[in-house]
């Protein structure tokens, strides 16, 4: 367990400081390293939460994006080492991110997250309920009573058969969106009318 | 690492970058921002998800995903956004030849 | 409640519309041709609502020559499409037709985008028309609002001045005070037990709306309507934006303005807060009258600084309209066969007043053709040079200050009858008010008629033989009610019936 | 998958297809007048699916359409409630698509583009409305902003790029904070699905101490309705409207301000009505205030405008804010009564659409001709162009909330079913509501006055094609038709907003 | 015998007349003018000989005709009825208001001959007989108010007949406003009455029928209801009176009456002396018995009566304007008869009106004639006519001793019964009262002798003193406007005979119209006509109708010896011994003089003070300054402050991107705030 607590705080550490690196540094080029910082960080998190697929995606589609992000920023920001000025709205946005920040984490500490997931304990009490988020090992599902499939399904994380069943419409979806997205990002990037 | 702790980090990360999308005057960090606070949505999704798995397990199998499908999805669309917004840099800069925010202002009051 | 298809009224109040139509796709061309179109069309429609007022049998139903048909059907809303005369509105009706013509006969000189000015004119009898005529909530909410633009369009283009700021003036008060009936309509509707904007059925005894289920309390309901009423009649102090209407509007605006829109306020007060209201009226019935009684006042005095004929003619309105609410306010002394004198007076007095302002406006339509001017201190010595105005100013004048063998002395009389049954010394000051109205009436008539003539009217003709129907029309209807009211109270009395009976049976309409 | 799946997003699907064939049809050929008859012939499909849909939905007798082992139920719930508006788009789209016939020409290439974007746009609308789970919904709503995005910049010129980029950014960051509200949700409810959210919001419920139950619960709701405040361009939301409609091309921001505004308020009306049932006692005071705010705000400010798509702009805050009091009208009574709320804000949204439409119809065949859209600009229309001037006219007057227009109607019935629901703040709220559409009639009349009274400063005649004059006439009849005749459309409504309501 | 439709001829034919002149001979044109004044004669002749039979008839019957009076309005409760009362008072007033009004008509086809508005004169006046004869006629308070208005109305019209002079014009709105001020009176009293139309129906009564409220007047005791009693009734007889002074000009609503003089000499002679003003008069005779039983309103009446006679009498003393002399006497006539009414004098007062109205007539056309040759009322301009006109002299001396109550002349006998029964203080007044008033008109028979004579000698005696001609000349040269009714025409010599026709006629009615119609002692033309014949058959109207008093030499012979004594007192003053050249003596009195000349300052009061400044300027001012600046004032504040939050709210509009989604995040957070805060 220490372990796992170790990981998260160096985790979550390095993704805030990334965080606030991205928007303090000055330099456009330094911040968006700091940003793919933050999404590594963040896919740790990910695997630190037996998500590992995710994070996989994670890692892959920022990856690409940022470095066409990397090439944009160089293309068209004059001084890239200055390149990243705050506006004159600091002190408002400031107080505002804090605010929200205050009424997210009562939010999270304040609500009583068990009242659902509590719920499931009085059939399945087997599985241990800790306050912990971490990854239930196979002992741990079968011992809840699940068959073979049904672990390796939870452990493995089915997703693509989600995506292409209950979730296949938004799946579908989607697949418009990026169109659209590619489309529209064209026909603008291309210049319109000239 | 508990629940709290986790949503906490998302939420710091989020509010981190509502505050760069509020505060940048480049377009381009504008968007990194707003990529952070779809990561902090990311992280209270999976968080969730994993949180809700005893009871997810229990109710029906799917749920247990539920979060880590919707992350996917925000990712992609985030990846689309970005996309277009690229698009509409472009745009911009052709026109007023810079991607500074506060010289986008021709439409007020 | 009123059934039935008769076609009659839907006939009147839509022939107008129709003609509206027919100019606005051109099915008639050069202006000329359009004028005569016009004055054939209106002429029709007096035909028709005289036909109205005659078919209407006193005694008979309450309501007569309903039209009906089921409008919007669906579980949140009823509302249908429901015409039909009483004893109150058909007088109203006739008059919308007299003035109607009036107005199409004044407006023959109009020169300027004549096809516009004549359609406006015929939406807005329609519109009014169908306020004096709908028995049904919505619709008659429909109408009332639908009046306002074209009245807008008229004094906005073809008026004088500061048109465009006289009518948003009047648009915009009119609107507020609509805005306030609407939310009471709502809420008489959601209350109404049978969950719908038919009035008939409101009005039923022992009616549909009841105040424990009332969305708001009926206090509240009442004023609400009183104000919207209030805005149009108008009433002190809520009155500024008629001057200034009647000043800018065209003669033709300001003939309907006066003659029948003012009247729709007054019909308003009769057909809802008496009806629907009584126990309310009666609890009210002391600021009612008071408003009423420094209308008067109010308005006569502030009338006889005026020196703009128009301006005039609208203070002496204000003041007039004070005595509709002196007439409502004498059903605070219920009991008794007499408790209509007042409510008889006051419906009297929105038809007297309707002849009688559209005379005095007609007349000062026909002088500011010739002359181009209303500014009082101008003119002078007009009588010999122009007999038939002069005529027209004075019997019109007599018969707003109340000269008895005319019009305006009866209703004033019921008034007063009425009024000082329930509140004797306000009805005193509201008496004096008369002698004020003699002072400007004459006032006017003294520098516009007589005097020594300024040479530059020297050659100033009199009024062309078109001008001359509305004159006509309207002395022969105001002699006809002064010398034999009978024939007009009658079915007024007929019409209020219903209230009087309810009053004094202590419960009446929906008030429960 | 099953084929019943297939029939079941059919329209869907048709409408997409339609976008690609579109773009197709534009790299063969570059003729304008082509791409609009195919985009607009081509809504027959969607439109006739949908048709086929309704059919098979009153033949079975349930309320929604059902099947065995569907996967796509799991995201979708079609019902009168998703046909209702999937008329309601198709109509606006196919409208909008005529009208932007001579509009487009001024974008010589990328017509294509534009018509394709539009329809995926409108495909995202018709999943929006249909969508009963949060991801959908929030995917559709993605579609349904992108594409609009896209178009709203698609002019070649600054402004038209600067409206593109605020509906960006805008609507990025506060899909972001929606996100961040529908994971709270999840993780308070363990589920997406909006029947599971209710009842588990009902289960949970259950300490009165914070309102909505928990701190969770509080922050999530906030959180989403910035999202859909967004997209129904209600205050405080909404400074994001003037600017768009004046920067973005007109018959885009037609499409926007009635199309997309009604899929946002089917959206809140399924969120709110089905998934926080539970909740209605404390959600319907925050919508209350926010309606009455929109009113206030987008009365007053659009009295000093004098750009006529920015003053649209406002206006449609104010509409917001009219149609928000419909949604408050949340009925505690129940019964019969309970669909008056959501019935009148359906009702309300065609008739909106109908005068709106009229109105951008009207304001794009003028712009088109006299490249400006500055109210002075205007003066003397009813003699440069009357057809138009007129419309535009009638158009005013409805948004005003006179006779004898839909709105005139749907105005009564969206206050009447405020007052209905009993509660004095209700009655406050419409009497905010009707003393606003006071103040609208004189920023509204305003315009008439310059078109019908003032001389014009050019005098030649503006003519516009022929599908352009369809598409108004189309608009300003269906306006008056709902004025004359309400009663079909409402009773659709009311039995659309059965599913709604059906809790009781 | 008469038949009822006989009745309303007397009434309808004038109408007819009026109706026909104005809608068809007018617009013919002047070619035809002399046409309506032929008509006019027609209708007024034959409705005089009807009223002649229907008197007669009456009286030698001793019948007093009855007809169902007709709906005119329904008010559920009381109802408005038009009818015919046909006592003694009415029958005698139809004989004076035709018989007058016949000669008046006459006389104007010389009068008016040739004025432009010919037609319209004559118009107007079958209008007015019309609705005097109405009045008369009235057996319903209502009826007789709406005939009272309207021969307020046409008198309004004859008095600013000619009305391209500002003069007129002004005088006829003062006529018609101030009589409006009593008539507020009369219309509270009716509207009164109708407040207790239900008691009235209990009782088998019509609140607004002349008889029933004599009837619901009339103690229980005496066999009457007694529905209005106390101060109730002497509210009601104030109101009553307040009309009645309006119209009579009695103080303080006299000052219209001279003013009136701007019409045509004849209107003056029909309307402001012999019939309209002699209405208020009438108006308390017809509700004598309502009086009666209020003593504080006999009182009051009698008071205002005998005041009004001196103090209308002492301005006689100092006009200039023949006419205005005249009407200051009509006043103070009308005074006397008030203050006979006031008295209990019920017979003698109407018998007053009765001969009043023959001489005054007689004067006033006598100045219309002397105005007809010597251009001018001014009597400073006049003198010598007595050789140029020898008719219209004798006849003005015949009416103006009648005026003055001269033995035997018809003046006199009414005069002296007024005195009489004041003296005896019969009536239902204290005696003390009775006998001032006694007293005060004594002081106006001097008076009015010393008047009468100045008129008399400055008119007719003397040297010709140069008429309108001269007048004209004084007034450019002092640069005032040319004075009414001056013209340059200046043609010494007598009128035309339908001129002198009338005057003829109506003089020997001066001279003989009392004692014929009144008989004192002994029966006369041959026993047809009993003694005190008049007196009684106005007596038998009322319930208690008391019989005249015996006449009494005493009296007669004192008013006699005060008349003469001021005519003597004139004749020092004017004719001997220095005889008047061109300065009234009087005019030397100092202040005195100044005051009366200038009316006691009343007009002035009234117009300047009262009107102008206190109600004009400062009542009027100050509203229409609130109307523009506090009332229209708000109403553009209100516009004004939406304007201009929208613009201020537009502000945050900035164009800045990002303050768009700041604004909505913190708009989401004072949500939330306000949720934790208010729960």
């Amino acid at each position: 367990m220490w372990f796992e607590s170790l990981v998260f705080w160096i985790l979550s550490v390095a993704a805030i400081a990334g965080a606030l690196g991205v928007v303090l540094v000055r330099d456009l080029f330094r911040s968006a390293l700091l940003l793919s910082m933050v999404f590594v960080a963040v896919g740790g998190l990910f695997v630190l939460m037996n998500a590992e697929f995710l994070a996989v995606v994670q890692i892959l589609i920022y990856v690409g994006a940022i470095a066409v992000l990397f090439i944009f920023a160089v293309m068209l920001t004059r001084n890239v080492q200055q390149g990243n000025m705050p506006n004159r709205l600091q002190i408002p946005a400031a107080l505002v991110a804090t605010l929200l920040l205050a009424a997210m984490i009562a939010t999270a500490v304040t609500t009583d997250w068990t009242t659902l997931a509590g719920a499931g304990l009085e059939s399945k009490g087997q599985i241990a309920q800790t306050q912990a988020v971490g990854i239930p090992d196979a002992a741990e599902l079968a011992g809840a009573g699940l068959t073979a499939a049904e672990v390796e399904n939870v452990r493995s994380g089915g997703l693509a058969d989600l995506l292409i069943g209950d979730f296949v419409l938004p799946f579908e979806a989607v697949s418009l969106l990026l169109l659209a997205a590619a489309i529209g990002g064209l026909a603008l990037a291309r210049g319109r009318g000239r | 690492m508990s629940l709290e702790s986790m949503l906490i980090v998302a939420s710091v990360i989020f509010c981190v970058g509502l505050y760069g999308a509020l505060a940048q005057r480049n377009f381009i960090a504008v968007l990194m921002s707003i990529e952070l606070m779809f990561n902090g949505v990311n992280l209270t999704l999976v968080a969730m998800g994993r949180w809700l798995a005893p009871y997810a397990v229990q109710e029906q199998l799917s749920a247990v995903l539920t979060g880590q499908v919707f992350a996917v999805f925000v990712i992609t669309v985030a990846a689309a956004e970005i996309a277009l917004g690229l698009g509409i840099v472009f745009a911009i800069f052709r026109s007023n030849e810079s991607v500074d925010l506060t010289d986008a202002a021709s439409l007020r009051h | 409640m009123a059934t039935g298809f008769t076609g009659l009224l839907t006939v009147t109040v839509f022939l107008p519309a129709v003609a509206a139509l027919l100019l606005g796709v051109g099915a008639v061309r050069g202006d000329r041709n359009i004028r005569w179109f016009a004055a054939v069309v209106a002429a029709a429609d007096l035909v028709l609502s005289v036909i109205v007022f005659v078919s209407f049998r006193p005694g008979g139903d309450q309501f007569q020559l309903v039209d009906r048909f089921d409008w919007i059907s669906v579980e949140t809303m009823h509302a249908s499409y429901l015409l039909g005369v009483d004893g109150i509105s058909a007088p109203l009706v006739m008059l919308t037709g007299l003035l109607g013509l009036c107005a199409v006969f004044v407006s023959f000189h109009i020169s300027h985008r004549v096809r516009e000015y004549f359609i406006w004119l015929f939406v807005l009898q329609t519109a009014v028309l169908g306020v004096f005529t709908a028995l049904d909530f919505l619709l008659f909410f429909l109408f009332w609002e639908i009046e306002l633009v074209p009245m807008y369009l008229l004094i906005s283009t073809w008026g004088a001045g500061r048109r465009e700021y006289s009518a948003m003036k009047f648009l915009i008060f009119t609107i507020l005070g609509s805005a306030f009936m609407l939310v009471a309509i709502l809420a008489v509707f959601v209350s109404s037990g049978v969950d719908s904007f038919n009035m008939t059925s409101l009005l039923e005894p022992g009616g549909a709306l009841d105040a424990t289920r009332a969305a708001l309390p009926m206090g509240l309901l009442f004023w609400l309507f009183f104000i919207a009423f209030a805005v149009k009649l108008p009433t002190w102090p809520v009155h500024t934006w008629l001057p200034d209407a009647h000043t800018d509007a065209p003669t033709a605006g300001s003939v309907m303005l006066a003659g029948v829109m003012l009247k729709m306020g007054g019909y308003g007060l009769l057909r809802v807060n008496a009806s629907m209201f009584p126990e309310q009226l009666q609890t009210y019935a002391l600021p009612v009258v008071a408003l009423g009684v420094i209308s008067v006042l109010y308005g006569a005095v502030v009338t006889l600084r005026q020196t703009d004929l128009k301006r005039l003619i609208a203070y002496s309105s204000v003041s007039h309209m004070g005595l509709v609410l002196l007439g409502l306010g004498s059903v605070a002394a219920v009991g008794g066969a007499l408790s209509d004198a007042g409510l008889t007076g006051a419906a009297m007095q929105l038809f007297t007043h309707g002849t009688i302002t559209g005379l005095l406006f007609v007349a000062v339509g026909i002088l500011y053709e010739k002359t181009h001017t209303r500014h009082i201190p101008d003119l002078g010595g007009l009588a010999n040079r122009m007999p038939v105005v002069a005529t027209a100013f004075l019997v019109a004048g007599a018969a707003s200050l109340g000269l008895p063998a005319l019009s305006g002395f009866v209703s004033e009389l019921l008034v007063f009858f009425g009024g000082f049954r329930a509140f004797p010394a306000l009805t005193i000051l509201a008496v004096l008010g008369i002698i004020l109205a003699a002072g400007y009436i004459l006032w006017m008539l003294q520098r516009t008629l007589f005097g020594p003539r300024p040479s530059r009217w020297d050659d100033l003709s009199d009024a062309s033989p078109v001008e001359l129907v509305p004159v006509v029309l309207l002395v022969v209807s105001i002699v006809a009610v002064g010398v034999y009211p009978a024939w007009l109270t009658d079915v007024f009395r007929d019409g209020l019936e219903p209230i009087v009976n309810g009053y004094n049976a202590g419960i009446a309409g929906v008030g429960r | 998958m099953t084929a019943y799946d297939l029939f079941l997003i059919s329209p869907l699907l048709a409408l997409a297809a339609l976008a690609m064939l579109v773009i197709v049809v534009d790299l063969l050929t570059r003729r304008t007048g082509l791409l609009v008859g195919v985009s607009f012939v081509g809504l027959a499909a969607p439109a006739a699916l949908s048709v086929w849909q309704l059919v098979s939905l009153s033949g079975s007798g349930q309320s929604e359409l059902m099947a065995e082992g569907s996967v796509v139920l799991y995201t979708l719930s079609i019902d009168r409630f998703a046909l209702f508006f999937n008329f309601l788009i198709l109509a606006a789209v196919g409208l909008v698509v005529l009208v932007s016939n001579d509009y487009v020409r001024r974008i010589e290439r990328l017509q294509g583009e534009y018509f394709g974007l539009m329809l995926l746009s409108a495909t995202g609308m018709m999943l929006m409305v249909a969508a009963d789970e949060l991801i959908t919904m929030y995917i559709a709503l993605e579609l349904t902003t992108l594409p609009l995005a896209a178009l709203a910049a698609f002019l070649p010129n600054g402004r038209s790029s600067e409206a593109g980029m605020k509906f960006l950014i805008i609507g990025a960051i506060s899909s972001a904070l929606m996100l961040y509200g529908m994971a709270l949700i999840y993780g308070l409810t363990g589920s997406t699905r909006l029947e599971e959210i209710a009842v588990a919001l009902a289960a949970g419920s259950s300490s009165g101490l914070i309102p909505f139950g928990s701190m969770a619960a509080l922050l999530a709701v906030v959180l989403l309705l910035a999202g859909f405040g967004f997209k129904m361009s209600a205050a405080p939301f909404q400074m994001w409207v003037p600017d768009v409609y004046q920067g973005a091309p007109t018959p885009m921001v037609a499409f926007l301000s009635v199309a997309s505004k009604a899929a946002a308020f089917a959206l809140v009306l399924r969120v709110f009505y089905i998934g926080f049932d539970a909740l209605g006692g404390d959600w319907w005071v925050l919508l209350a205030g926010l309606a009455a705010l929109s009113m206030t705000i987008g009365n007053l400010v659009a009295i000093s405008q004098r750009n006529i798509n920015r003053l649209f702009g406002y206006s449609t805050i104010a509409h917001a804010g009219y149609l928000l009091v419909g949604v408050a009208a949340i009925a505690t009574a129940g019964g019969e009564e309970a669909g008056f709320g959501p019935s009148s804000v359906l009702f309300y949204l065609t008739a909106y659409t109908a005068a709106n439409l009229t109105a951008f119809f009207a304001i794009t065949c003028i712009e088109t001709r006299i490249n400006s859209s500055e109210i002075a600009d205007y003066a003397g229309m009813l003699r440069r162009a009357p057809f138009p001037a007129i419309a535009l006219a009638l158009a005013l007057i409805a948004l005003i909330g006179l006779p004898p227009t839909g709105v005139f109607i749907a105005k009564i019935h969206i206050f009447a079913a405020a007052i209905n629901t009993g509660e004095s703040l209700m009655t406050w709220l419409v009497i905010i509501g009707v003393v606003n559409s006071v103040i609208s009639a004189y920023y509204y009349l305003r315009v008439i006055r310059v078109m019908f009274l003032q001389p014009a400063i050019h005098t030649e005649r503006l003519r516009a094609s022929w599908p352009v004059n369809v598409a108004l006439g189309v608009a300003a009849l269906c306006m008056l038709w709902l004025g004359v005749a309400p009663g079909a459309v409402l009773d659709a409504a009311e039995r659309a907003v059965v599913v709604l309501v059906a809790g009781g | 015998m008469i038949a009822e439709p006989l009745v309303w001829a007397i009434f309808l034919l004038p109408v007819a007349s009026f109706l026909l002149i104005g809608l068809v001979i007018r617009p013919m044109g002047a070619s035809f003018a002399k046409v309506a004044g032929y008509l006019t004669i027609a209708a007024l002749g034959v409705g005089f000989i009807l009223s002649l039979w229907l008197l007669r008839s009456s009286a030698y019957h001793h019948t007093v005709y009855e007809f169902a009076p007709h709906l005119w309005l329904d008010l559920g409760g009381a109802s408005i009825e038009m009818g015919l009362l046909l006592d003694p008072l009415t029958n005698v007033m139809l004989v004076v208001v035709t018989g007058v009004s016949l000669m008046v008509q006459i006389y104007s086809l010389g009068y008016m001959d040739g004025d432009e508005g010919f037609a319209r004169y004559y118009a107007y006046m079958s209008l007015f007989s019309a609705s005097m004869i109405g009045l008369v006629l009235a057996v319903n308070i209502v009826q007789m108010y709406v005939f009272w208005e309207l021969v307020g109305l046409s008198s309004y019209l004859l008095i600013g007949f000619w009305h391209n002079r500002p003069s007129a014009a002004a005088a006829a709105k003062k006529a018609f406003i101030i009589t409006r001020i009593g008539d507020v009176g009369f219309l509270l009293a009716i509207i009164y009455l109708f407040f207790h139309a239900e008691e009235f129906a209990s009782h088998g009564l019509n609140a607004l029928h002349i008889p029933h409220i004599w009837e619901a007047a009339a103690p229980i005791a005496a066999g009457g209801a007694g529905i209005v009693a106390g101060g109730a009734l002497l509210w009601l007889c104030l109101g009553l009176f307040a009309g009645a002074a309006g119209k009579s000009g009695q103080f303080p609503l006299h000052t219209w009456l001279p003013d009136a003089m701007e019409g045509p000499t004849p209107v003056s002679a029909l309307i402001h002396a012999a019939t309209m003003v002699a209405a208020g008069v009438f108006l308390v005779g017809r509700f004598f018995p309502v009086f009666a039983e209020s003593q504080a309103a006999m009182m009051v009446v009698a008071l205002i009566g005998a005041f009004t006679a001196v103090f209308a009498a002492t301005m006689g003393l100092a006009a200039n304007d023949i006419k205005r002399v005249m009407a200051y006497s009509t006043v103070s006539q009308l005074g006397y008869m008030m203050a006979a009414l006031g008295v209990g004098a019920y017979n003698a007062a109407l018998f007053h009106l009765f001969t009043h109205a023959f001489f005054k007539a007689l004067l006033f056309l006598g100045a219309g004639s002397v105005n007809h040759a010597a251009g001018t009322f001014n009597m400073m301009y006049m003198g010598g006519l007595r050789k140029a006109m020898p008719w219209t002299y004798w006849l003005t001396v015949i009416g103006s001793l009648s005026l003055v109550g001269i033995f035997p002349l018809a003046g006199f006998w009414s005069k002296d019964e007024i005195l009489l029964e004041s003296w005896l203080a019969g009536g239902p007044v204290p005696a003390s009262i009775s006998l001032l008033v006694f007293v005060l008109l004594l002081v106006g028979v001097l008076l009015t002798a010393f008047y009468t004579y100045r008129m008399v000698h400055l008119t007719f005696h003397g040297e010709f003193r140069g008429g309108g001609e001269r007048e004209l000349h004084a007034a450019t040269a002092a640069g005032v406007p040319a004075p009414t009714g001056a013209t340059h025409h200046v043609h010494l010599g007598e009128s035309p005979a339908v001129m002198v026709a009338p005057m003829g006629i109506l003089g020997f009615c001066a001279i003989v119209a009392g004692w014929i119609a009144n008989p004192i002692g002994v029966t006369s033309v041959f026993g047809l006509i009993p003694s005190h014949w008049l007196t009684e058959y106005f007596a038998s109207g009322l319930h208690d109708g008391h019989h005249a008093p015996p006449f009494s030499i005493g009296i007669a012979v004192i008013s006699n010896v005060i008349a003469f004594a001021g005519i003597g007192l004139a004749a020092l003053v004017y004719a001997w011994p220095r005889p008047f050249v061109s300065r009234d003596p009087l005019s030397g009195g100092g202040p005195l003089h100044t005051l009366l000349a200038q009316r006691y300052f009343m007009d002035h009061f009234y117009e300047d003070v009262v009107v102008g400044r206190l109600f004009y300027r400062s009542v009027v001012g100050i509203t229409d300054w609130v109307d523009r600046n506090i009332i229209d004032g708000l109403v553009g504040l209100t516009g004004w402050i939406s304007r201009n939050v929208g613009s201020l709210i537009a502000l945050a509009q900035n164009g800045q991107v990002q303050t768009y989604p700041l604004v909505a995040a913190v708009g989401g957070l004072v949500i939330i705030i306000l949720y934790l805060a208010l729960g």
